[in-house]
Formats: C-alpha cells, sequence, structure tokens
C-alpha cells in the first residue's frame, strides 16, 4: 500500500553535467513530499531515478527497504504520472486506466471494475467508454492520475502534474490531489516549480538548487526559517537587510534587528523578514521610509519603500487593507522579530 | 488562375520553339544499330544539319509512335523488310526516287520487290539483313547437337537456352524446325508450334531482348541462345572467340530491315539525302558493324570497307548458301498476326 | 548486451542487402575488361571516361536536371497553394478538395503516362522535356501539397493573421510569412519531388521524344550492348547524388 | 460592383483561388487523361488505326484468356509478397533507428539506409541482375565458401528481390516517419505500468504506429504493381506482370484501347487494395 524512501548520496552526471551532486533524502511512508526548485535543479532527474527511467552515477536508493538501483520501471512498486499524460490515445478510458492491470494478467471484468472505481476517485465517473481525444485538460490530468493509481502502488511519482492546467483548475486539482492521496495512502512524490503548489500540498518539501537539496521539511518551517538565502528567496518574497554582528546581535542600518545568535562578532549576515511581516507601528523599529510604489492588492496592499536610514535599500512590505498608503507618504515601519531570520551570507 | 494560364502559355511556347527549331532537323525512327556517331556524324556534318534519332523495337512500337504523332513529325523510317506494305498501306511511306539508289550493287535476294514495290511505286530499300537461327557457345556445346532444331524443344535439351524475345521470327524459325515454311503458316499451323513453343520454354531459363539475351550468352548464363545469329555473336567473336553460330538443317529465318522515307516528312529531299547515305558503302559498313548489333549490309560494295576481321565474323563469303537454307520473315496478314501474338503472350507468361 | 548484439545484427545484414547491389555496380565500373561480370580483371577508368565523353548521356543528363528543377518549382508552388488555401479553413469542400489533389499518389505511373500520351494525342500536342515535365507535375504535385498541408499549422495562422491585421496584403503575407515560417517543409517538399523527378522512368519513356531524360537513356543503353558503361553511368549518377544529398544535409546542419 | 461580400464570403473566394491552380492542373493532366483511358478502353485497334467501336471487347479479351488472367494473377502475387517482405525487413530496421540508436546516430543511419535510392532506378534493377546472375556476385560469393549456388536470375525471385531491396527503402522513411512521432513518455508509461518489451510493442507501438505503417505498404502496393522495369529487367521474361502486358500492347501491337483497359484492370485492383485498406482502418483497433 505505501512505502518509504531512502536516497543516500545519490549522483547523476551527464556528461561533465551534474544533474545531481550527492542527494540525501528520506521520505516517510504515506507522506506527501513536493520536490521544488526552478527548472534545471535536478529534480526531475531525481523523480525520473525513482521511477527507473534512469539509473544513478552514484549512490543507493531503497523504497520499502529494498534496493532499487538497476530495477528496470516495471518491477518497482511506483507508477507515474507524466507531464504530458501520454495517455493511450487509441484506448477507451477503460481500457487506459485498466493497462497495467492487464499487464499484471487481471481479468477484463475485474479490470473494468478497478478502472470504474479509479475513474469514480478522480471524478470521471461513468465516463470510461470515451477516449483521450474527448476529454479537456483537467479531465486528462484525471485520467492519467487514476492509471498510475489503479495498480495500488507504494509510491506514486508525479511530474509536474498540473503544470498545463489554468490557475482556477490548478488550484482546485491540488486539493482533491491531497484528498485522494489521504485516501489511497500511497506515498506521493510530487514535481513542481510553483510555491505556492508545493505550500499547498505537501506534507514535506524539498527545496532543490542546482543538483542539490538547499533545504527540506515541513511546508510552514520551510516558509518560514529557510536553511538558506536560496530557499529563503525562492519561496515567496523576501527583504534581505544586510548585517554584521556584534555582540550575538545582527546590527543594521537600523539598529540591532533580529533574534540573538551564536555567530561570532564580525560575521556578516543577512536579517531575513517578509513583506507580512513589515508593518508600521510598533516593534522593532525601523524608522522613516518614502513610499516609492503602492499596488493594491485585494486582499492586501503591498508598497515599496526607501527607508531614510539606509537610502540604498529597497524594502517591500504588505500593509492590511484599509490602510492608504499613497506614493510619497512617509510610513514608519517595524519588525516583528519573532519572524525574522538571521542568515549568513555564502 | 493567373499562373496557371501563364504556364500553359510557357508550354505552348516551348512547344512552338521546337517545332520550329525542327526546320533544321532531321527526324528519325530507327532501330537501335542506327545510332552510332560513325553512321550519322558524317552525314550531319556534310549536310550541316542535326539528325534525331528515336529508336524502338518492333513495327507496333513504331506504328504506335507514329500514331501518336503530329503529321509532319517524321522524316525517315526504318523498319522490318516484311513490314514495308503494311506501313504502305497505312499511307505511312512516300515513293523513293529509284534512279537516285543504288538498287543495282544489292545482294539480289535484297531487292524485295515483292515488299518494296507496290502499284509500280517504290517506297523502300533493305539496308542490312541477317539471320534469326541458333547461336551458342562452342566451348560447352557441340554444332552437331543442334544441327536438329527439333532436339531444343525434346526432352533433352543439349544445353542451357535463352530465347529472344520476338514472336516473328522465333515462331518462324519453330514452324521450320516442324517443316512448315514460314510463307506457309496458317492458322491451323499454330497449335502445334505453340507445343512446340511451350516446350522450349520449359527448356529456357529467360526470354529476353537483344541485350538480355546477348548477356545471357556472352556471360555463360546460357550455352544456346535460339533466335539469335550473327547479330549476336558477331560483335563479340573478338572477346568472346567461343561464341558460335549455325544453321540447322530444318532452315532458319532470315530477316532485314528496310529504309524509306515519310509521306508526310517536310523535307522530303533531305531524307532521301539519308537514305543514300546509308545505302553509300561507307554509311553500309558503319552500320554492318554498329555498336548495338552486327549483321550483313545489304550493299555488296560495302564489302570493300570492311575489314577481313570483320567479313569473317560476318560470314561473308557463305552467305549464298546461308541465304538459300533460309526463308523470309513470316508475312501474317492481320488475323494470323493477332493470334500469333496470343500465342507469343502465352509463351511469356507460361 | 544481447539486445545491442541483436540489433547490431539485424542492423549490418539490413545495410548489407541495402548496400549490395550499389557495391557490386560501383565494384564492376571499374572493370578492366568488356563484361561486368565477375571475376574482377582489374582496375580501369575507362568506361568513366567513356561516359563523360558520351554527349548523348551528358544531354540527358542536363535534360534530366532541367525537368526535375522546373517541374518541382512548379510542382512546389501548386502544393504550397493549395495547401494554404486548405489551411484557411474557409475552403469550401475542403476534404473533397483534398482528396482530389491527393489522388494521384495512388496511381501507378504507368497509368498515368499512357493516359497523357493518349490525352497529349488527342489534343495534338506532341511530344517534348515539356510534356515530360507535365507528368512529373502531376504525380509531384500531390507530394508537395501534403508536405505543406502538414506545415502549415496554428502558428502560421496566426502569425498570418497579424501580418494581415498590420496591413499586408494577401501576396506579401505569403511571400514575407508563411513562406519563411514553412521553408524546411518546402525545401523538403522540393527535394523530394526532385528526387522522384530524376529517378522516374516510365513516364519520361511515354512523353519524351528527341530529347530524353537519363533513366529513358540508360534504358537504351542497356538494350544496346553489353559493357560496363552501364555500370559507369549508374555509379557516377549515384556518386553525384550522393554528393548533393550530402551537401543539402551539412547546410541543413549548420544553419541549425 | 454593388454586390456586397461579407469577409467570410471573401475569405472563401481567395481560398478557392488558391486551391485553383493545382485543382485545374489535377483535372487537366490527371482527371481528364484518365477519362481519356476509360473512353479509349472501349475502343478497338483495327488496321485502319483506332476505331471508337464502344464495346466491352478488351475487357472480356482479358476475362476470357488465361494468359491474360494469369500476368493479372502474377502481379498481384509479386505485389502481395513484395509488400508483406518489405514491410516485414523494414519495420525492425526503422525501431532501431527510431527507438534502440542514441539520437545523434539517427540522422546518419536513416540516410544510409536511403542512400543507394539514388542509383538511378533502371541501374538498381540492372545492378541486381549482375548480383543474381548465375555467374554472378552471389554464386561467386557461395562458391568461395563451398555452399551450392542458388539459380535466381530471370525468375519471379530476382523481381521480388528487385522490388523488395526498393521497397525497404521506402518504408523504412515511412515507417520510422510513424514511429518517431510517437511520444516516448507512451512507451515509458506503458512500462511503467509493468508491460515488458513485447507488451509494450504490441499494445501501445503496433496500434499507434499502424495507421502510418498501412499508409506505407499502401503505397508499396500501388507503386509495385504498376511498375514496368523491374520485372522486365530481372523477370527474364519468364513471370510476365500486367504492366508488360500493357507494354506489350502497346510496343508490340499498337494497341492503345487494349493497354487502356488492362491499365482500368490495374487501377481496379489498386483502388481495391484501398479500400480495403480504408475498411479495416476504420474499423475500431481491437
Amino acid at each position: 500500500m505505501t512505502a518509504p524512501i531512502d536516497i543516500n548520496g545519490l549522483t547523476k552526471r551527464y556528461g561533465d553535467a551534474m544533474a545531481l551532486a550527492g542527494v540525501d533524502l528520506g521520505i516517510d511512508a504515506g507522506e506527501y513530499c513536493v520536490l521544488l526548485g526552478p527548472s534545471g535543479c535536478g529534480k526531475t532527474t531525481l523523480l525520473n531515478i525513482i521511477g527507473g527511467f534512469a539509473d544513478p552515477s552514484g549512490g543507493t536508493l531503497r523504497i520499502g527497504g529494498r534496493d532499487m538501483v538497476g530495477v528496470p520501471a516495471a518491477q518497482r512498486p511506483t507508477t507515474t504520472v507524466f507531464q504530458d499524460y501520454a495517455l493511450f490515445p487509441h484506448m477507451s478510458l477503460l481500457d487506459n486506466v485498466g493497462f497495467g492491470l492487464r499487464m499484471r494478467g487481471v481479468g477484463r471484468s475485474k479490470r473494468h471494475a478497478k478502472a470504474e472505481e479509479m475513474l469514480d476517485l478522480v471524478g470521471l465517473a461513468g465516463a470510461g467508454r470515451k477516449r483521450p481525444a474527448a476529454l479537456s485538460g483537467g479531465q486528462r490530468q484525471r485520467v492519467a492520475l487514476a492509471r498510475a493509481l489503479a495498480v495500488d502502488p507504494d509510491v506514486l511519482l508525479l511530474d509536474e502534474p498540473l503544470g498545463a492546467l489554468d490557475l482556477n483548475l490548478r488550484r482546485a486539482m491540488q486539493d482533491e490531489l491531497k484528498d485522494i492521496q489521504r485516501r489511497v495512502g500511497a506515498t506521493f512524490v510530487h514535481v513542481t516549480h510553483d510555491q505556492e503548489e508545493a505550500m499547498a500540498i505537501a506534507d514535506r518539501i524539498v527545496v532543490m538548487n542546482a543538483g542539490r537539496i538547499e533545504d527540506q521539511g515541513p511546508p510552514e518551517r520551510v516558509y518560514r526559517r529557510p536553511a538558506t538565502r536560496f530557499v529563503a528567496a525562492f519561496l515567496g518574497e523576501m527583504n534581505f537587510i544586510p548585517a554584521t554582528v556584534q555582540a550575538g546581535r545582527a546590527v543594521t542600518a537600523f539598529g540591532p534587528l533580529g533574534p540573538k545568535t551564536d555567530l561570532r562578532d564580525g560575521s556578516r549576515v543577512a536579517v531575513c523578514a517578509r513583506p507580512e511581516h513589515l508593518f508600521p507601528g510598533a516593534g522593532e523599529t525601523l524608522g522613516k521610509a518614502t513610499v516609492r510604489e503602492s499596488v493594491f492588492q485585494g486582499s492586501s496592499r503591498r508598497v515599496t519603500v526607501t527607508p531614510e536610514a539606509a537610502p540604498d535599500t529597497t524594502l517591500r512590505a504588505q500593509l492590511p487593507v484599509g490602510m492608504d498608503a499613497m506614493v510619497n507618504d512617509v510610513l514608519t515601519l517595524a519588525l516583528d522579530s519573532g519572524h525574522v531570520t538571521l542568515l549568513e551570507d555564502a | 488562375m493567373k499562373t496557371t494560364t501563364r504556364l500553359l502559355a510557357v508550354l505552348a511556347g516551348t512547344t512552338l520553339l521546337t517545332q520550329a527549331a525542327a526546320a533544321q532537323e532531321l527526324n528519325a525512327l530507327v532501330w537501335c544499330d542506327h545510332t552510332d556517331d560513325a553512321l550519322i556524324k558524317p552525314f550531319e556534318d556534310k549536310f550541316g544539319v542535326k539528325v534525331n534519332l528515336k529508336e524502338y523495337e518492333g513495327t507496333g512500337a513504331a506504328l504506335s509512335l507514329i500514331e501518336q504523332s503530329q503529321p509532319g513529325d517524321w522524316d525517315v523510317l526504318v523498319v522490318d523488310g516484311i513490314d514495308v506494305p503494311r506501313v504502305v498501306s497505312a499511307g505511312i511511306l512516300g515513293p523513293l526516287p529509284v534512279g537516285d539508289l543504288p538498287y543495282d550493287s544489292l545482294f539480289p535476294e535484297m531487292v524485295m520487290e515483292e515488299n518494296h514495290v507496290i502499284d509500280g511505286q517504290t517506297y523502300a530499300i533493305s539496308e542490312k539483313f541477317g539471320y534469326n537461327t541458333v547461336s551458342f557457345n562452342s566451348a560447352a556445346v557441340s554444332a552437331e547437337d543442334l544441327s536438329d532444331m527439333t532436339a531444343l524443344w525434346s526432352d533433352n535439351a543439349p544445353g542451357s537456352m535463352a530465347v529472344y524475345d520476338y514472336y516473328v521470327p522465333v515462331m518462324g524459325m519453330v514452324a521450320m524446325g516442324l517443316g512448315i515454311p514460314t510463307a506457309d503458316i496458317t492458322l491451323d499451323d499454330l497449335p502445334a508450334i505453340e507445343a512446340a513453343l511451350m516446350k522450349l520454354k520449359d527448356n529456357a531459363s529467360s526470354v529476353g531482348e537483344v541485350v538480355s539475351s546477348q548477356t545471357a550468352i556472352a556471360t555463360g548464363e546460357v550455352d544456346i541462345l535460339f533466335g539469335g545469329g550473327e547479330w549476336v555473336t558477331a560483335g563479340l567473336t573478338g572477346d568472346l572467340p567461343d561464341l558460335d553460330w549455325l544453321i540447322p538443317e530444318q532452315g532458319a529465318v532470315r530477316w532485314s530491315q528496310s529504309i524509306g522515307v515519310f509521306a508526310d516528312s517536310k523535307q522530303p529531299d533531305l531524307a532521301v539525302e539519308f537514305v543514300k547515305h546509308v545505302l553509300s558503302p561507307q554509311g553500309q559498313a558503319a552500320l554492318a558493324t554498329s555498336s548495338c548489333y552486327w549483321a550483313m549490309p545489304a550493299n555488296r560494295m560495302a564489302g570493300a570497307m570492311m575489314t577481313d576481321e570483320q567479313k569473317a565474323a560476318l560470314r561473308w563469303d557463305q552467305q549464298v548458301d546461308y541465304l538459300n537454307k533460309a526463308d523470309l520473315y513470316p508475312t501474317p496478314d492481320a488475323d494470323l498476326d493477332a493470334a500469333m501474338q496470343d500465342v507469343w503472350t502465352r509463351f511469356l507468361a507460361h | 548486451m544481447m539486445r545491442f548484439a541483436a540489433c547490431a545484427t539485424y542492423m549490418a545484414l539490413l545495410y548489407g542487402f541495402i548496400f549490395l547491389p550499389v557495391g557490386v555496380l560501383a565494384l564492376f565500373s571499374f572493370q578492366d575488361g568488356r563484361f561486368p561480370i565477375p571475376p574482377f580483371q582489374g582496375f580501369s577508368l575507362r568506361w568513366h571516361a567513356e561516359v563523360l565523353g558520351d554527349a548523348d548521356l551528358i544531354a540527358a543528363l542536363l535534360n534530366s536536371l532541367m525537368v526535375a528543377f522546373a517541374s518541382s518549382a512548379m510542382a512546389v508552388t501548386l502544393g504550397f497553394l493549395a495547401a494554404r488555401a486548405v489551411a484557411t479553413g474557409r475552403l469550401p469542400r475542403a476534404k473533397a478538395i483534398s482528396a482530389a489533389l491527393t489522388a494521384p499518389l495512388s496511381v501507378s505511373y504507368l497509368v498515368i503516362g499512357l493516359g497523357l500520351l493518349a490525352s497529349f494525342n488527342l489534343m495534338g500536342q506532341s511530344l517534348s522535356l515539356a510534356t515530360v515535365a507535365v507528368g512529373h507535375i502531376v504525380i509531384n504535385t500531390p507530394l508537395c501539397f501534403a508536405i505543406c498541408a502538414a506545415a502549415i499549422g496554428p502558428a502560421q495562422q496566426s502569425a498570418e493573421r497579424a501580418a494581415r491585421d498590420l496591413g499586408a496584403s494577401e501576396l506579401r503575407v505569403m511571400w514575407l510569412v508563411t513562406a519563411p515560417m514553412i521553408l524546411p517543409a518546402l525545401l523538403a517538399a522540393f527535394l523530394l519531388s526532385v528526387t522522384f523527378s530524376w529517378d522516374e522512368f516510365i513516364i519520361a519513356f511515354l512523353l519524351s521524344r528527341f530529347d530524353v531524360t537519363l533513366p529513358v537513356e540508360i534504358w537504351s543503353l542497356l538494350r544496346s550492348g553489353l559493357n560496363p558503361k552501364t555500370n559507369a553511368v549508374g555509379s557516377l549518377v549515384f556518386m553525384l547524388s550522393a554528393i548533393a544529398v550530402l551537401g543539402v544535409e551539412l547546410a541543413t546542419m549548420r544553419r541549425k | 460592383m454593388s454586390k456586397t461580400l461579407t469577409i467570410e464570403g471573401r475569405d472563401r473566394r481567395r481560398a478557392l483561388a488558391l486551391a485553383a491552380p493545382a485543382l485545374l492542373w489535377t483535372l487537366v493532366f490527371f482527371a481528364l487523361p484518365f477519362g481519356v483511358m476509360a473512353v479509349l478502353s472501349l475502343w478497338q485497334r483495327t488496321d485502319q488505326g483506332l476505331e471508337a467501336a464502344w464495346t466491352l471487347a478488351n475487357y472480356a479479351k482479358f476475362a476470357s484468356s488465361p494468359a491474360y488472367l494469369q500476368a493479372a494473377l502474377n502481379s498481384l502475387e509479386i505485389t502481395v509478397v513484395v509488400t508483406v517482405l518489405s514491410v516485414a525487413l523494414a519495420y525492425p530496421l526503422a525501431w532501431i533507428i527510431a527507438v534502440e540508436l542514441p539520437a545523434k546516430y539517427r540522422r546518419l543511419a536513416l540516410a544510409l539506409a536511403v542512400v543507394p535510392f539514388w542509383t538511378s532506378y533502371v541501374v538498381r534493377s540492372y545492378a541486381w541482375s549482375l548480383v543474381l546472375a548465375k555467374r554472378g556476385v552471389l554464386n561467386g560469393w557461395l562458391g568461395d565458401l563451398g555452399l551450392p549456388l542458388m539459380d535466381l536470375a530471370n525468375s519471379r525471385a530476382a523481381t521480388v528481390i528487385g522490388f523488395t531491396h526498393f521497397f525497404t527503402m521506402l518504408l523504412t522513411l515511412t515507417i520510422y516517419a510513424s514511429l518517431v512521432q510517437l511520444p516516448p513518455n507512451l512507451r515509458r508509461a506503458a512500462a511503467d505500468l509493468g508491460a515488458g518489451p513485447v507488451q509494450i510493442f504490441r499494445f501501445i507501438v503496433w496500434p499507434l504506429a499502424l495507421p502510418g505503417v498501412m499508409v506505407g505498404a499502401f503505397l508499396t502496393f500501388a507503386l509495385c504493381i504498376g511498375d514496368y522495369v523491374t520485372p522486365q529487367i530481372l523477370g527474364g521474361g519468364n513471370d510476365l506482370a500486367l504492366p508488360q502486358l500493357v507494354m506489350l500492347q502497346i510496343g508490340r501491337r499498337a494497341d492503345l484501347p487494349m493497354a487502356a483497359a488492362l491499365s482500368i484492370v490495374l487501377m481496379a485492383a489498386v483502388t481495391l487494395a484501398y479500400i480495403a485498406m480504408a475498411r479495416w482502418m476504420k474499423e475500431p483497433s481491437k
């Protein structure tokens, strides 16, 4: 039904290029894990290695405790939902979804029953006689999902499964995917470059960059306390305020900011704060700042300001609605130090 | 739409151009032995014209080519001697000025008045002749084995064999072998001829036209070529001295080709000059030893222009004997011709 | 490993089959003797020299090139225009028209040639290289139409629409937008068309008179005497074409 | 001039104008000649020339003479054997090039597979006659190896080999084209769901590439059954094919009407093959 994945020191080399430069990752059984990163970061390569479509150049991969290196895709307890869905255009939905069972020698009536059940699970009950060409993009995606789930995989791999859908559909499918995962209980490994999707759906986010894992953990932790500057910047917007450590505090142009630190004096760090944690009023004040740009965003107002204390930096803040801030207005901004992270400069 | 009109105009223009250009050109419908420069070039140089040659095989092919042409397209025709009456009656050939042509120096058998003269008008003149008989590789088969032609369609043929793919002479030969003179073939004789042909086909490994027959015997593919003769072997004896030919005791078929001028030729004088050129001793020598096939010139005077080796290969000195032993090509009327062609089609499909 | 070995063996066998006649042809074109058959008697360039010195063959080669290029240019033009008409989506009975335009593809060349022969005869049109070209346009237009139709997609449609919106006339849309966008397809159609025309025998045989194309000249060479000259023509034509094909291949590769 | 045109109406006219040249060409130089042939096939050849007899005599002659029927049968048999053999030989090669070979060698392998295409069709057939001749290259090798010699020249086998050579090249191209169009993810998806190589081929590749293969096979059929050169050069006059019979009518008898009738018969065979293929492809692929 479900299985953990255990990856140790995995590398993948294409000629001189390192697609994966030593990846260690443990995914628990039944977990919804999202591999997140910009294109070319190695996330799809990693998925292909887990799925059995590519060989690693080094390292180990275990699924449910079994060594998987060299095992062909067909013999792994994994199935994949492909980015282009890869539906068989010449087969009905029932035959598409039942294909894996057919390969396992399951009889026609049994596999059709299972296929119906799966189509029902993805909200396509009764469409089994149709051909893929008769479906919309979102429906095809569901068929691909049903097909991959029909063989009861321990691990389901999803390669940018929502990439081809429009925004509304994507949001709806995120919820549904999560729901389906809970119901079937299998381990899901989902690749995406959309950080909102990742946060909405994942039990564990794995942020990758240049063939390495930069950070991994529950979405909230990774968002709030990113391990690296890359992660901080990739997961939404972030203000980086340059600072130097003095007596256990990060000292910026605005004075000491953020939590205490063990770093030795003189270390260069960045004080990281998300726009929503900058607000007018009390707290660790950043002093006066002039509004340069102000954009209404429905649930909030986003402003770009130049602080008086550091005229060379721009900061972004998210103000609650109802708070008008016109260009050239002067605000006094403060920082919620509970939400601030210190990151050492690389 | 405009493009098409313009294109059609261009096409029409090209046609006009080619037709206009044809004024300085002589168009001849010939057999492949007329295409050598040795024959054509002297004429072109002398008259400052271009000779256009279209090759064909078989009178039927010539007739369809002529039917698919416009009047005046052609000037000179080379055709089987026996088919001259047929093309004359179709109105294709015009009369020749007898006085200008070397009738007196032809081999007497080549005058063939019954073919060439119709209602007192001469329409064509013989230019080349030879025999459809048996060619063989003397290293593999002895002449004695071939002296009885019927052996070739018996149960034990003397060697591997190919058959020349032309119905008139080969069926004529088979008729001779069965004791029927070629002039006497009737519809009633066809079943016997067909039966012999089918046996012949069983013994033969291939049926082919001039070059494939040549190839077959020259490369050792077969030892015997039924329907062959000096026209297959003479040109090759320099390289392959073992190649030989003979006339079996039952006889063989004599073929001859004639040349004439089209009735609707736009330049009859030039056309007659071409005929005269081909019939001249030089022209005859070149024609006799053409690269396509060798055979006897119709004009005895050509001998003076040929080497002894060439004459030996053509058996120049034995012609009297050969001419006696050989019957002329069969001359079937339309019904017999159609029936013979049907037999031949069955022979090919057998 | 087994799989690799199986594939390699199969490829070797099939390439052997494919190249066998060409290799034999080329080998015996160097035969130092009268007969192009084993045993190989030694190396000679005599037959190649004879081919190059044969005015009829050279004339036929030039005729072939002329017919191939002229007929292909026309076929590509006709095919391209028709493909654009179908692609607009506004052509009435587009399906029937497409079917009619591709119909000649499935008709034997012999039948097309005979039909044209009889028709030209009826029209009083005498035969020439132009009539051969007409026949070759008939067989190549469907091909060019199909290739162009496959290449014109939604991308061209929207670019054309944009160009029209910006005031380009229909002719300029075609010349400045559509044609450059599907240039590779046009080129492919043209080259394929040239190849087919270059190699075509029976139509050229039936529809030509004195000026003939290379295949027809080779045909009469084949029936007028046994010698390795035929091999030499074949190998020379082969080398010429192979060089041309390689040249085009290299040129397109470099542009990429 | 007062007539107003809608935008769509103008577009339709414009489209028609674009299609007109090709249509006109096809009409004048393809459809019309075809009609001429059909009409001619009802005429008769007489001594005086062609006579508009309006008779089915030519067809009756075809249907009643065993030699003609035999020629049609020969053509059909040769064509079917060649088509099946060529597909069988070309498919694996196209597969290897499209799937097994690293992408960078594909173009080269494909180019190599069709290079002999450019030897000139007539010469290719002739080259085979050199290979297959009794004292030809093939038997030379067999003799050197101490193997029994083969008598392939001037036979149906020679015709079939010559044809198969040509059409294997052609089909390698067309089959490659339809194989390479298949998204590779389909094969991966099937493998992922547990299909082995044989099953992937049977359930995914074969049915999806089939239409392309069928079109290639049909073209092979149409071109092969109508070809005159190969059987004429390689068949050795032992196995008359329909196109040879057609050419015999013209070359030997100047009988254009009979040639036309036989051509119509030839086209009927191709049309039947086409209908069979279209029917077969329309049926659901199960």
